[in-house]
């Protein structure tokens, strides 16, 4: 007779992960990937790189907070529709204030209506008209870079308030920049968002298991719809931020960002398949990135080996969070 | 015919924190029906994977006709004669009945798939139950266009058309009619005598002596003994199955007095499956709701709570409603503990604690206050006497019998009026089946109105006063006093009224 | 338009809309087009037939057909990847169609190209900088999208500069995208990581966001940055000029018009005027160097190319600083061929 | 236990369409094909259609690529960087003296490289059992640093017999032409209609309807897995040689546009991205499909700001029709 071994042993990946929480594993990997610039490139790990990386970090963080919540909505849930929505931010905010620094706030406000009413279109494709996610968003993609074509015909007339440069960008409080204090009120907000309020309960049961959320009185069209209002939100107050950036608009300031965006959510330990994560988890992916991006930047390494080095690293980092169920019990 | 015996011994399986299995032995040989018995959650079916290749035990051991053998794979399994009708069906429902029956083994005409025979196969293999199904289903039909009965003779074709020497029918008359299961019988009959062996598991004890030659028994998840039919009486194998069944004891509701304000009065509710259902539950009533499975029990709590569209008339607390959502039924202290638990009640990977708080998270303000919320839930994981390591601890790492308890804890925390019940014990232990039926019996005597679906005939009879069995979707008749009688259960849910 | 006038239909085949100098491009296009038809000597209507997208080059082989198709006369072309374009414009050329490309050098036949000469456009802004730090100190590239062909013309014209100084020293190359915001984010990487930079050669809109990032990191003494030629930058210029009154740049010209003047050849071809062949340049030998307009600089500097001819550049910051007060942050310096210097590449009709 | 789901008595169209949702994306063809044909009398003729089609070649083998993996249950979105890799392989490999034999060889080294992507992107998502979104999302980097190290800047010249090959109509008679582009996509149709009678298509379906199921049966979901990415290669690289032989050149970004067309291509053929239900003669509508939506826009004469607008809202409602239907029957129910 011969004895049946069991399959399933865990293994040591899967026990230190057990221990360690994503986000906890993203942030000690972008402080080690840190330190090790330093070492590889003297003059890498100094206070003024570890600012300026925080900061750049900060923007892409920004931007990605709505594309965490659509990605924990589940169902496939990925909004591609961030890059288009984070430059009309920008161009909104840009020809609204047309440098007036009272018109900072008004515009703030447009720009965050527009994003939700946006966003929402999203929702409602993927609630209601039950299209995958994926493709709606970037339908949507598409109509609003159109519509930024169609209303500006590439003229960007406008100005930047002088004030958001001094208060988002450059140093603030001591060498800090202000969009970092954003960043981390951004991140106690989103934690509130998700951790404390029914919404942000309903929003991981939804993303679980969309049969037991609604026997339980969850409300799952409007979630999801919800969610993706968020998150065009989130985009266009991104655009918003990255104004203060780089002082100007052009056509495809946002696009850059699109697939960081959703790059930052999946290194921060969220899961694609919903249910599970953390804005924390997002804000360390961001820093992943970028120090990455630094650090190979103060390497010199050819564009080439950047692209791989980065491909490896996020294929690595995904063995240690998102393994499925074998279909073998 | 060739020999066939097959044996497997000292089986375990553990799925985390569940044992599944804990010591399952079977012998099965040619020409013989042994029937698995077994409580819920016994692990009939996981024994059932096992010889399949379905699952992989932890540990155990196979032998077929006296040599070691080592299933890896459904294929292994396969090719070792062994096919299964499998309790959850293993049927996809885009594809059609023909290409779901002959899935891996099609008929292949110079290299391709040939449709014209697989049609013709399966035409003949339909014939089998001529006569006992809708004109509709057709070689060509979806599976998702059928009916569960239908799908239930799909999936015992599919495992035929493998001709196996072992057919294992797991729960295979569950959604049958009566008819259907007289002519499963028959054929069981045949393949009997054709020198197949059948693994049979049922939870109907007549099926069991009708057709089956001994018995192997299992009990949380340990073989406790085989018996042969012919020498053995229901009585004994009830023993053998839930120990000291006298113990377990459940005593009958007296009748509910007729002053209790009625909660819940439905008339004509029509579903795409119920056709018309009518019935009145008292508060501090423990009504039960019997019959086959799949008779429309599951769309009658279901349309009552809102979660599918119904119409009727339906008087909740005395006001007509008509729930569109679940949300507007659970603000009228209505409750659905659903029938699947992984499926419909539970969020499997996130925290105890947010499962039972998910349906009330609204009535702790915003920002939530998080401790009043974990002190709630403290408190109703230790009346339902939960074992577990921690609140945090995510609810799939429960037992099955905990893991029930959750599902019934979220929504004891909304105090409900109207409790609707959708086959809560199901593969849960009979200890934590005992704590089910006193805590049932405690909020029947709050004056809570229940409405208590189960599969287990046993449950209805010892606890409830007054029986709806239903049929075809309709309540088709209504046992009390000295009419609810097993018998009478059994015949009612066959569709033979009396 | 009267009657008699001879009717030529232009296609416009631009595969990149994502950037205000295409814009501007297709617009300068449209304004000489106007001008050309309204001018009763010349006696012609030019009707536009503008396909502009963000494609890539199965797009742009589309566009390219779809004007052929409709029996355009001539086609001016931006191409996106001039080598994968050159077997549909060598058709279309086949065709009997003028195809004129600009901005970039086509290999193909039939194909004429009219271009400014980029290696020269990079050399006289890196000679500037060389000049200016008086051959000696560190300095970081930020160059276009690596492997453009453009951008390796332009970079190698640097190198060549370069090479003539052994006191500089590169210490950090990387590529901002062509992108306003990734060359901001690779400068600030680089005032972060590398502790004293002398100098910054880069290209295009990058260039703001190069000097974006020096104003917001702020360091000690501020590096010496080649510019750009946009009303934009021309603006920041002023305003870092409030706290560092010696700052000082450079912007050459890369005229979006060239798009116009690479219609008005397009009109002669039409009329049925040759190139005179002594004209004729270019590694491919099909090509028209348009002269580079001019140089945007706050002090006159006397330029040396690489043969050693030397010209005087003038100052010229002010006026330009009047000139764009009207004009959007996106419009860049610009500058057409007139017709008479169009009429210089063709034998005289006599 | 399971809630009864009635019969569903459907209409003999209904139900046609309902078990061949391309039909739908065929319609929309049609209507596309009659307008586009209105705006441009000459487009069904040799030279434009030949133009046509063969710019939409690379397009159409990608979105058949991605067909067989979304079928299963996975995407992959690795195919553009795929293409930009092999496309400069083989730009690089096939020079202007090429032989036939180095061509050859060039194809096979291409189609080597491609294969071992796809075996890449497989093994992440079957041994390492990640989502498959994100591996491909990961590996895609991987090809495109990869396509770049191999061909730095756009460039290669092929053998200029090869590219006419390739590009002109295949003269069959003195009098009869016909675009190699369209044998090629009627080869791919027979193709598929072949594999849809061998067995492999309806295991590629059970693992996409229901994998556990599936499983249980005996099919060998992993390997029927791991297939689909060793195919969804395969014609992303079948879709460089058609770009190269197009184009007569190489450029290690020529994918980097291509890979969400295609998803959206395999979508707008009535595919199901959850899995389980498709057809790659519907990714070739899709293709072909947005690929007139481009044509008529072009001779629409709209301005050209106007145009990324219209071509983004009339992608978008062809997306949303199977969308609209649906949600008009539920609030029928
Ligand atoms: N198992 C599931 N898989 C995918 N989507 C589901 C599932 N269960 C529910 N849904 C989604 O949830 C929706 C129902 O949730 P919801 O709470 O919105 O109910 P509703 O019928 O839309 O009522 P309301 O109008 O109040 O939202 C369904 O329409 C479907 O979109
Ligand atoms: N995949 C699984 N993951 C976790 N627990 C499981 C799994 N499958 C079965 N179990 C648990 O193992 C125990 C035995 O399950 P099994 O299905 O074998 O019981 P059964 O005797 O077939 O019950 P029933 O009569 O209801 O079919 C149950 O407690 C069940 O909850
Ligand atoms: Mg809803
Ligand atoms: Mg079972």
């Amino acid at each position: 007779m011969t004895a049946l071994t069991n399959k399933d042993s865990r293994s040591t990946l899967k026990r230190i992960q057990s221990r360690l929480p994503p986000p906890l594993v993203a942030l000690i990997l972008a402080v080690l990937l840190f330190l090790i610039g330093g070492l590889l490139a003297p003059g890498f790990a100094n206070v003024n790189q570890a600012v300026n990386i925080v900061r750049l970090a900060a923007f892409l963080g920004i931007i990605a907070a709505g594309q965490t919540l659509v990605i924990i909505s589940g169902g496939e849930g990925i909004d591609l529709s961030v890059g288009a929505l984070v430059t009309l931010g920008a161009i909104l905010t840009y020809r609204i204030t047309d440098g007036d620094e009272a018109l900072i706030l008004p515009a703030l406000g447009v720009i965050l209506l527009v994003g939700l009413l946006i966003g929402l279109l999203n929702g409602i494709g993927v609630a209601l008209l039950r299209m995958p996610p994926l493709v709606i968003t970037l339908g949507m993609a598409g109509v609003v870079t159109g519509l930024i074509y169609f209303v500006t015909r590439g003229q960007l007339i406008g100005d930047t308030p002088p004030a958001m440069g001094t208060l988002l960008s450059s140093a603030l409080i001591g060498p800090i920049p202000g969009v970092v204090i954003l960043w981390l009120l951004l991140g106690a907000g989103m934690w509130l968002l998700l951790e404390r309020t029914q919404y942000g309960k309903q929003l991981f049961a939804v993303g679980i298991n969309r049969t037991a959320a609604r026997l339980s009185g969850v409300r799952v069209n409007l979630v999801v719809m919800l969610t993706y209002g968020l998150s065009g939100m989130l985009a266009a107050f991104g655009g918003f931020v990255l104004l203060g950036f780089t002082q100007t608009v052009f056509l495809n300031l946002g696009q850059p960002f699109l697939f960081p965006s959703i790059a930052a959510v999946v290194v921060g330990g969220t899961v694609l398949a919903g249910g599970k994560g953390s804005y924390w988890g997002t804000i360390a992916g961001a820093l992943v990135l970028q120090v990455i991006n630094s650090l190979l930047l103060a390497l010199r390494v050819e564009e080439a080996f950047q692209l791989i080095i980065l491909g490896v690293i996020l294929l690595v980092l995904l063995t240690m969070y998102g393994r499925q169920r074998s279909v073998r019990q | 015919m060739t020999s066939f015996r097959l044996t497997v011994e000292k089986a375990v399986k553990t799925y985390g924190g569940v044992t599944a299995l804990a010591d399952g032995n079977l012998d099965v040989q040619a020409g013989t029906v042994t029937a698995l018995l077994g409580a819920n959650g016994s692990g009939k079916s996981t024994l059932s994977k096992i010889l399949t290749g379905v699952v992989s035990p932890n540990s155990g051991s196979i032998t077929l006709n006296g040599a070691p053998m080592r299933f890896a794979s459904p294929q292994a399994a396969r090719q070792a004669g062994i096919s299964a009708v499998y309790q959850e069906l293993s049927l996809i429902p885009d594809l059609t009945v023909a290409e779901n029956i002959w899935l891996a083994h099609e008929p292949l005409k110079n290299g391709f798939v040939s449709r014209t025979l697989m049609r013709q196969r399966t035409q003949s293999l339909l014939d089998l139950f001529a006569g006992l199904y809708n004109r509709h289903l057709t070689p060509d039909a979806l599976i998702t266009d059928l009916t569960p009965d239908e799908r239930q003779l799909v999936e015992i074709l599919k495992a035929l058309s493998f001709d196996p020497r072992l057919i294992i029918l797991d729960e295979a008359t569950a959604s049958l009619d009566g008819q259907q299961v007289n002519r499963l019988f028959e054929l069981v009959t045949q393949w009997k005598a054709n020198g197949m062996a059948i693994v049979m598991v049922s939870h109907r004890m007549e099926e069991i002596f009708r057709i089956a030659d001994k018995a192997s028994v299992l009990r949380n998840g340990r073989t406790v003994g085989e018996r042969v039919i012919a020498e053995t009486s229901e009585r004994e194998l009830v023993e053998l199955m839930i120990e000291g069944a006298g113990a377990l004891h459940r005593e009958r509701a007296p009748l509910v007095d007729p002053a209790n304000p009625v909660r819940l009065e439905v008339r004509g509710l029509k579903t795409s499956v119920l056709h018309g259902v009518d019935l009145t539950v008292r508060d501090g009533e423990l009504l039960g709701l019997g019959g086959l499975q799949g008779q429309g029990q599951s769309d009658l709590l279901m349309a009552l709570f809102g979660a599918i569209r119904s119409t009727g008339q339906m008087i909740v607390s005395g006001e007509a409603r008509h729930f569109r959502h679940p949300r507007q039924a659970m603000a009228a202290d209505v409750a659905l503990v659903p029938g699947d638990r992984g499926s419909e009640g539970l969020l499997l990977i996130r925290s105890i604690f947010e499962n039972l708080i998910l349906p009330s998270w609204g009535s702790y303000g915003t920002p939530i206050r998080v401790a009043r919320a974990r002190e709630k839930g403290a408190v109703i994981a230790e009346e339902l006497k939960m074992v577990m390591s921690s609140l945090d601890a995510p609810v799939n790492s429960l037992s099955g019998g905990n893991a029930q308890k959750v599902v019934i804890g979220k929504w004891l925390l909304r105090a409900p009026k109207l409790l609707l019940l959708n086959d809560p014990t199901k593969g849960i232990d009979v200890g934590a089946k005992a704590e089910f039926y006193s805590l049932l019996r405690q909020l029947r005597d709050r004056g809570t109105a229940i409405l208590f679906y189960s599969s287990d005939d046993d449950e209805l009879l010892g606890l409830c006063n007054r029986v709806l069995v239903m049929h075809d979707g309709r309540v088709s008749t209504e046992l009390f006093g000295d009419r609810l009688t097993h018998e009478q259960l059994v015949s009612a849910s066959m569709g033979t009224p009396s | 338009s009267a009657q008699d006038e001879q009717v030529f239909t232009v296609g416009i085949s631009n595969s990149f809309v994502g950037s205000e100098w295409r814009t501007q491009m297709i617009q300068e296009i449209e304004n000489v087009a106007a001008e050309l038809s309204d001018d009763p000597e010349l006696g012609v209507d030019i009707e536009l037939v503008i396909e502009s997208e963000d494609t890539d080059a199965a797009g742009q082989e589309q566009q390219i057909q779809n004007l052929v198709n409709r029996g355009v006369d001539a086609i001016i072309v931006n191409p996106g990847d001039a080598e994968a374009l050159r077997l549909s414009l060598e058709d279309a050329a086949a065709a009997g169609v003028v195809v004129i490309s600009v901005d970039q050098e086509i290999d193909g036949e039939g194909v004429v190209n009219v271009v400014i000469d980029q290696a020269e456009w990079a050399r006289i802004s890196a000679r500037w900088l060389a000049e200016k730090l008086g051959g000696e100190g560190d300095i970081v590239l930020i160059e276009g999208f690596v492997g453009h062909p453009a951008n390796t013309a332009r970079m190698t014209g640097v190198e060549e500069v370069l090479a003539e100084y052994p006191g500089i020293n590169v210490v950090g190359r990387e590529s901002g995208m062509w992108d306003q915001a990734t060359g901001q984010q690779v400068m600030s990487d680089f005032l972060a990581s590398i502790p004293n930079i002398d100098g910054v050669w880069t290209q295009d809109g990058m260039a703001s966001g190069v000097l974006q990032a020096i104003v917001t990191a702020a360091p000690e003494e501020f590096p010496l940055v080649t510019g750009e030629a946009r009303a934009s930058y021309v603006r920041l210029w002023e305003s870092v000029l409030a706290d560092n009154p010696d700052f000082t740049g450079i912007g050459v010209v890369n005229p979006p018009g060239i798009g116009a003047s690479g219609l008005r050849v397009a009109v002669n071809l039409l009329l049925g005027n040759t190139i005179d062949e002594e004209q004729l340049a270019g590694p491919y030998g099909n090509t028209l160097y348009v002269p580079i307009p001019w140089v945007l600089l706050s002090e006159d500097f006397n330029y040396v190319n690489m043969d050693g001819e030397e010209s005087l550049l003038p100052a010229n910051f002010d006026e330009v600083l009047e000139e764009v007060a009207e004009l959007p942050d996106s419009y860049t310096l610009d500058g057409i061929l007139t017709a008479e210097e169009a009429a210089a590449y063709f034998v005289p009709a006599s | 236990m399971t809630t009864i789901s009635a019969p569903k008595t459907r209409s003999p169209i209904g139900r046609t369409f309902s078990r061949n949702p391309f039909l739908l994306s065929l319609i929309l063809l049609i209507i596309m094909i009659v307008i586009n044909r209105a705006l441009q009398d000459n487009m069904l003729e040799i030279g434009p259609l030949n133009g046509t089609l063969r710019t939409m070649m690379p397009a159409i083998f990608l979105a058949i690529g991605q067909t067989f993996v979304v079928i299963a249950g996975g995407v992959d979105l690795s195919v553009g960087s795929i293409l930009s890799m092999t496309n400069a392989i083989l730009a690089v490999m096939i020079t202007q003296e090429a032989t036939a034999d180095q061509a050859l060889v060039a194809i096979l080294v291409a189609l080597a490289a491609g294969l071992g992507a796809g075996a890449l992107n497989g093994f992440g998502v079957t041994v390492l059992r990640l989502q498959p979104i994100v591996t491909t999302y990961a590996t895609s980097f991987i090809f495109a640093g990869i396509a770049l190290r191999i061909l730095p800047e756009p460039g290669g010249r092929l053998p200029r017999d090869l590219t006419s090959f390739y590009r002109n109509p295949l003269q069959l008679s003195e009098s009869f032409a016909i675009p190699l582009s369209l044998i090629l996509i009627t080869l791919l149709v027979i193709f598929w209609l072949v594999l849809s009678r061998t067995r492999f298509k309806q295991f590629l379906f059970a693992t996409g309807g229901n994998a556990d199921a599936a499983y249980t049966t005996g099919v060998r979901v992993s390997r029927v897995k791991f297939t689909t990415y060793l195919l969804s290669a395969l014609f992303a690289t079948l879709g460089a040689l058609a770009l190269t032989l197009g184009t007569g050149t190489g450029n290690p970004r020529a994918g980097e546009l291509m890979t969400l067309p295609s998803v959206v291509a395999v979508v707008l053929g009535g595919t199901r991205l959850a899995g389980g239900q498709g057809n790659i003669i519907g990714s070739i509508i899709g293709v072909l499909i947005l690929g007139l939506i481009g044509n008529i826009i072009s001779f629409g004469d709209l301005d050209s700001w106007v145009r990324p607008l219209v071509d983004a809202l009339i992608i978008i409602a062809a997306l949303a029709i199977p969308g609209v239907i649906g949600l008009v029957r539920r609030l029928n129910q």
